[in-house]
């Protein structure tokens, strides 16, 4: 057991011997960084495939139909053969498009989210790099996947294609803000930034601790990464396919790429932050550490199969009056309780005691909230609709 | 050696991307540009030992102002049309004077004796800028959110349709 | 219990602050505890403080708080600070004792004034002031208390001031101490330029140790405190505000012009004997001065008829007992008089009052006679103060005022124990002469306002009889006289640091000496008492004939020597006819027309013709022009393009950088 | 430590150039702006490496240069909503067009 668990560091330090036989010390860091870098390629390519794969068949599951059975056992070398499909497919460029942006457009969308998958712990020690500011990059290198979605509405030379990029970028302006607010009570209880320092930090699981903000963190990831009911940028039945509707063949499969890494990212840095990341009995580190992701993946697409699309403007009101809000009082009660019971060094059952009635008392005050406000919500509700959307009036 | 090299090519991508952002005719492209610069200054933060400075540029810069910058151009602009001239009347005499400008800052930059010391940086960068920000720089860090505050909403206010 | 000394200050600011702002809302029965009760609780301070001091050895009671730093201005720093001895904390004793006696008094006595709040307002603040003045361990805070408490006499002897002749007497008050009170100030600065300090442990440490006996810096700046203490204590020549003064109720008198405030100048006396006893000089014109005032004044108070002027007479009188005292250099003897002084003559004041109470303010004595039956208590006090006066054993005048006399005699000083002695047969006399006309003989009142005449209340008759008690054995402190005496033994301490006290502390025991000139006096006493009564008891002697006989020292005496009208004589008159002769000859002729009037006319002649049209109006003009063309011209600069502005800033930074590269 | 200091003054020299030059030159108001933000970065990079080089113990550098980061989104924001403002009034935001407050 302990030689699985500790599998892939020795693979990792066999290469290094190798190497180090016949390279100086800088020399061998930049092998390593290159395997390391490949690895993670490999592993997003093929998390992307195996993610195809899942989504068809649990969405097919909950839609009472059997999803992809043909190609393989089960149907799992149907992503194999869709990605044949999307070789040889036509590549298309507008004429009016601008080709520089337009043809980066796909490729800028990529790197963001492998990049995600670099600080994410897989097991002890095993992590692409262990940043210090860990949390950070993260939300940097997301904040940046606006950047290509941009350059491919704005480069396509199409209105709907425009349109979904403004929804896109202002969806994900607005959503990273609670979703930034929400893990900083979490590394205001770990005391770090650094992830593998979080995931040692998990004696409790930080979804027991911070359960508000696991909520938080989930809604406003799922909107992140525009997947249904948050899936508005593409919303196929307002305005097509949104930024991606003049693309076919591999620049299409780039930002499907795109999305599946980010799918499997998101999941990977919410097992990390609330579900104790590698940590388990028994089985080795890596094995809990892909369970608990997957777990998380399955919630993703649980959601996509069960619940309708929400309107624009719901969706600004929602980030903005709720989320932030919601975010930032359970920020205080996080810090309160911090400042009180000192996490460090109070055993962890009274910290899980006191941050458990902090977030229990949050709870009640947001469903006393609600059910005050609930008549002017709905009063609210209806001037909106009447009014249209602000964004999709644009 | 090896941080020579990665200077030397973070250096010129984003003076590169600066130029670019000049020298666009599309306000688009320039905005674009401008983000290859942030993220060159970014790793220039890197280099300089200074890695929450580098994340906070690129959330700040890249993933926020750009942004805002981006939704400017698309709010203003009719997007099918690439502006002709782009640049201004007094471009030569600007041009030269920021390049005496360049010329002056550089012999300043070479000419000083900077009392370099050789000391190490602290080992927790962040730990220290968090104790920084919160003890001895609480005041101005205070004004700075107040200052936030304040540009927020007269933002909302100068912005809004009446 | 001595850290909270300053509580004696605070309790009667605290009913300063209360009844000025509550005033109106409490009502006179809210007010008459509160100011009452304010003064009492600093009286019972004040005893635990005297407590406490008893409690140390004699030679460790002095004690000093700095409250605060007030004035830090480079090398002048004043501290507000106490300074807690025997002498200050006899002299609280007797301010708040006597004070709170005088101010349930008042209760009465004001009763259904309009202003009943704002009279117990001023008489806290006075309080307040004089244990500041007491208190205060440096010159400049007893400056500060000293010149509160010439305020607070401003404001009660002024405090009916719908009566003009209460103004004016208000203001005499004030301007004549105002005098005394520069040359307290003239004498603090010059202790300043000469020690560096205005504390008084350090002035007085070092004032022996840098200066000998007889030096004239130190002998100007006793002379200029003397100054101010005769303004304050009405000393001659500054003494004609006091009877004045008796303008104000008679508590303000008795309180303020009797018992506590014109104490103050034998107190500073006393308290910077150091001082004194380097310059001989200055400590032979306090002695002088103050058995002159004694004489003057006493005989002032013969002839007048006026119930209060006779006591305030007196009071000038005894104030001259007292500096004659601290100027002979027994201050022990002059505080010790000044104590008793203060119990019989605020009696004494306040029985007058009690008497001015029954005949509705009537105060000539010779409209009164034959109260006795109707005004038993007040005239049974009142007599007791008599008694005390008199220096009739075993009454507490009789010690005080002989321990007083025999020092002068055993200094040296026969001329003024001659002087004192003969003053003790006119205070008798004078004093007698007082109860005799209001108490006995046959009643000279107006039939009606005979029948109205009552005893005062209770709440004015018990003060009394409280200080007619003290009256009575309050000498008693003084006995045996001598260094063996309570009050020798407890203020000895105080006045050794000079040697000529200890001196005088161990002659002190004058035996058989003593008691002869005792006799003496109290002989000269009897002498006056008995003339008295055969003047206007026995009618032996008729005061008319005697009157007619000697008319002219009559007429002198009775119109006070003259003294105001010689004052205004001199210096109301001599100001305005030099007001006059400025204003006449040199504003209108010289200032005016030669200087000012015809200059200017030739002036303006000249600038207004060829100056103003030629040279001004052209150069206003052609710069007016000169601008309107070149603005013109440098307008266009104004390009309204924010391009054009910033390149022009760049230019500037560049110009800088090249200047700061070549230099 | 084994690039002067000198190279990184050179860089923000050369960035802060730059922006200049697009403040000075550029006709739209966006560009206008993107310059001053080069301007920016150029300064903060000069507060950081002098805070590395000459202070490295003391964070200050990096201190001011998240004042700055702070002051350059609020201006970012605040400059952006007046040139939307603009905008909506002129129907223009070319800098040539906008020089009403002139002689």
């Amino acid at each position: 057991m302990q030689f699985l668990d500790n599998l892939f560091l020795n693979i990792s330090q066999v290469i290094r011997n190798l190497v180090g036989g016949f390279l100086p010390d800088w020399g061998v860091e930049v092998v390593m960084m290159t395997v390391a870098a490949a690895v993670l390629v490999v592993i997003a390519v093929v998390t992307m495939m195996f993610l195809t794969w899942m989504e068809r068949k649990v969405v097919g599951r909950i839609q009472d139909r059997l999803g992809p059975n043909r190609v393989g056992p089960f149907g799992l070398m149907q992503p194999i053969a869709d990605m044949v499909k999307m070789f040889i497919k036509e590549d298309i460029t507008p004429r009016e498009a601008n080709r520089w942006v337009y043809n980066l457009g796909p490729i800028v969308v990529v790197p963001p989210a492998i990049l995600a998958l670099a600080v994410i712990p897989f097991g002890r020690g095993l992590s692409g790099a262990d940043l210090s500011i860990g949390w950070l990059y993260l939300a940097a290198v997301a904040s940046t996947s606006v950047i290509g979605i941009f350059m491919a509405g704005w480069g396509s030379r199409n209105k709907y294609a425009l349109l979904g990029a403004m929804r896109a970028a202002a969806q994900i302006v607005s959503y990273e803000i609670p979703q930034v607010l929400s893990v900083v009570g979490v590394i205001l209880i770990a005391g770090s930034l650094s992830m593998q320092r979080i995931v040692e930090a998990q004696n409790v699981w930080f979804v027991f601790l911070q359960p508000v903000a696991f909520i938080i963190f989930l809604i406003a990831s799922v909107a992140e990464i525009e997947r249904s009911p948050f899936d508005l940028p593409e919303a196929e039945s307002e305005i097509i396919a949104g930024y991606h509707t003049e693309y076919s063949g591999l620049k299409f499969g780039m930002f499907f790429l795109a999305e599946y890494i980010s799918t499997f990212a998101v999941s990977a840095i919410g097992a990390t932050m609330f579900l104790g990341g590698w940590r388990g009995p028994v089985l080795p580190g890596w094995i809990w550490f892909l369970a608990k992701t997957y777990l998380l993946v399955f919630v993703v697409l649980w959601l996509r199969g069960t619940l309708p699309r929400i309107r624009v403007d719901q969706l600004m009101n929602f980030a903005w009056k709720v989320l932030v809000p919601l975010a930032l009082a359970n920020l205080l009660v996080a810090g309160l309780i911090a400042a009180i019971i000192n996490p460090a060094e109070t055993p962890g059952f009274w910290t899980f005691i006191g941050f458990l009635l902090g977030n229990l008392l949050l709870i009640a005050a947001v469903v006393m909230v609600g059910v005050l406000r609930a008549p002017e919500m709905e009063a609210s509700e209806a001037a909106v609709v009447g009014a249209k959307g602000a964004l999709a009036g644009q | 050696m090896i941080t020579q090299i990665a200077f030397i090519g973070i250096a010129l991508l984003t003076l590169a991307g600066a130029i670019g952002v000049v020298l666009a005719r599309s306000v688009f492209v320039s905005a674009l540009f401008l983000i290859l610069s942030f993220v060159g200054v970014s790793g220039i933060y890197v280099l300089l030992e200074a890695p929450f400075l580098a994340g906070v540029q690129l959330l700040v810069y890249v993933g926020a102002v750009a942004v805002l910058i981006i939704f400017a151009v698309m709010l203003t602009r009719d997007m099918m049309s690439e502006e002709t001239p782009f640049l201004n009347r007094q471009w030569g005499c600007g041009g030269v004077m920021a390049a005496v400008l360049f010329v002056l800052l550089l012999l300043i930059g070479f000419i000083a004796d900077w009392p370099v010391s050789s000391a190490k940086p602290p080992e927790d960068t962040i730990s220290a800028l968090g104790e920084a920000l919160m003890g001895k720089y609480v005041l101005p860090f205070e004004v700075a959110s107040v200052f936030l505050l304040v540009a927020l909403i007269g933002a909302i206010v100068v912005a809004r349709e009446r | 219990m001595l850290n909270l000394t300053w509580l004696v200050i605070a309790f009667p600011i605290a009913g300063v602050i209360i009844n000025a702002s509550l005033g109106r809302r409490l009502g006179e029965r809210g007010v008459s505890y509160v100011g009452p009760g304010a003064v009492g609780l600093s009286f019972l301070t004040s005893l635990g403080v005297f407590l406490s001091l008893l409690g140390l050895p004699a030679e460790e009671r002095v004690f000093e708080q700095v409250l605060f730093t007030w004035i830090p201005v480079g090398d002048f720093l004043i501290k507000a600070a106490l300074l807690v001895d025997p002498l200050s904390t006899l002299m609280i004793l007797v301010v708040t004792g006597v004070g709170f006696l005088i101010h349930v008094y008042s209760i009465g006595y004001m009763h259904d004034d309009a202003r009943y709040s704002r009279f117990f307002t001023y008489m806290n603040l006075f309080l307040a002031a004089m244990l500041l003045l007491v208190l205060a361990n440096n010159f400049f805070v007893m400056f500060v208390g000293w010149e509160l408490v010439g305020l607070c006499s401003y404001l009660l002897i002024g405090f009916w001031f719908q009566r003009e002749s209460a103004q004016r007497a208000g203001n005499k008050a004030f301007i004549t101490t105002r005098i005394g009170d520069a040359g307290f100030a003239l004498g603090m600065f010059l202790i300043w330029t000469t020690f560096g300090t205005l504390t008084f442990h350090e002035v007085f440490e070092r004032a022996p140790a840098e200066f000998s006996a007889g030096d004239p810096i130190i002998t100007a700046i006793t002379l200029l405190l003397f100054v101010g203490a005769a303004g304050k204590s009405a000393q001659i020549p500054l003494y004609v505000w006091l009877p004045d003064a008796m303008e104000g109720p008679t508590p303000v008198s008795a309180l303020i012009h009797a018992a506590t405030m014109v104490t103050a100048g034998v107190y500073m006396v006393a308290r910077t004997h150091v001082l004194y006893e380097l310059a001989p000089l200055s400590a032979n014109v306090v002695a002088v001065i103050g058995a002159a005032t004694a004489f003057f004044a006493a005989t002032i108070a013969l002839v007048n008829n006026d119930i209060k002027r006779v006591l305030a007479y007196s009071t000038i009188s005894q104030l001259g007992y007292m500096f004659m005292a601290v100027g002979v250099g027994a201050y022990v003897a002059g505080i010790f008089h000044l104590t008793t002084h203060a119990f019989f003559k605020a009696l004494l004041f306040l029985s007058a009052g009690s008497v001015m109470h029954a005949l509705e303010d009537e105060t000539d004595m010779q409209k009164m006679g034959g109260l006795y039956p109707h005004l038993k208590t007040t005239a049974l006090t009142f007599m007791a103060g008599w008694l005390a006066i008199s220096g009739i054993p075993p009454l507490s005048g009789f010690f005080s005022k002989d321990e007083i006399l025999f020092e002068a005699f055993k200094e040296g000083h026969l001329v003024l124990w001659a002087v004192g002695v003969f003053t003790a047969f006119l205070t008798a006399f004078y004093a007698s002469r007082q109860i005799f006309l209001t108490f006995f003989g046959e009643s000279r009142l107006e039939p009606e306002l005979e029948a109205r005449v009552h005893e005062s209340p209770r709440v004015m008759t018990v003060p009394l009889m409280a200080l007619g008690v003290l009256a009575i054995v309050g000498g008693f402190l003084g006995v045996p006289p001598g260094a063996g005496s309570a009050v020798h033994r407890f203020l000895g301490p105080v006045f050794e640091s000079g040697a000529h006290g200890a001196e005088a502390a161990a002659a002190a025991e004058g035996g058989v000496l003593q008691w002869g000139l005792a006799l003496l006096s109290a002989m000269a006493g009897a002498l006056g008492i008995l003339l008295a009564a055969s003047m206007y008891i026995r009618r032996r002697i008729d005061p008319a004939e005697l009157t007619e006989r000697f008319r002219p020292i009559y007429t002198v005496l009775y119109n006070k020597y003259w003294v105001d009208e010689l004052y205004g004589f001199i210096f109301v008159g001599g100001y305005r006819a030099f007001s006059r002769l400025l204003d006449t000859v040199v504003d209108a002729v010289v200032v005016h027309d030669r200087l000012f009037v015809r200059p200017f006319r030739a002036g303006t002649d000249l600038l207004s013709g060829p100056f103003d049209l030629g040279v001004v109006d052209g150069a206003v003009n052609g710069i007016a022009d000169l601008i309107d063309r070149s603005s013109q011209a440098l307008r266009r600069v104004q390009t309204g393009y924010v391009r054009n502005y910033a390149l022009s800033v760049l230019f500037g930074v560049v110009l800088v950088l090249v200047y700061f590269l070549l230099v | 430590m084994d690039i002067p200091l000198s190279w990184y003054l050179t860089l923000a020299a050369g960035l802060f150039s730059i922006g200049l030059f697009g403040c000075l030159t550029r006709r739209n108001a966006i560009g206008i702006l993107m310059g001053v933000e080069l301007m920016l970065n150029a300064v903060n990079i000069n507060l950081v490496a002098f805070g590395r080089y000459i202070t490295p113990e003391a964070v200050a550098g990096q201190v001011f240069a998240v004042f700055v980061i702070t002051l350059a989104a609020a201006e970012a924001a605040v400059g952006l909503a007046l040139i939307i403002s603009i905008y909506r009034t002129y129907d223009s935001i070319d800098m040539e067009d906008i020089n009403l407050l002139k002689w």
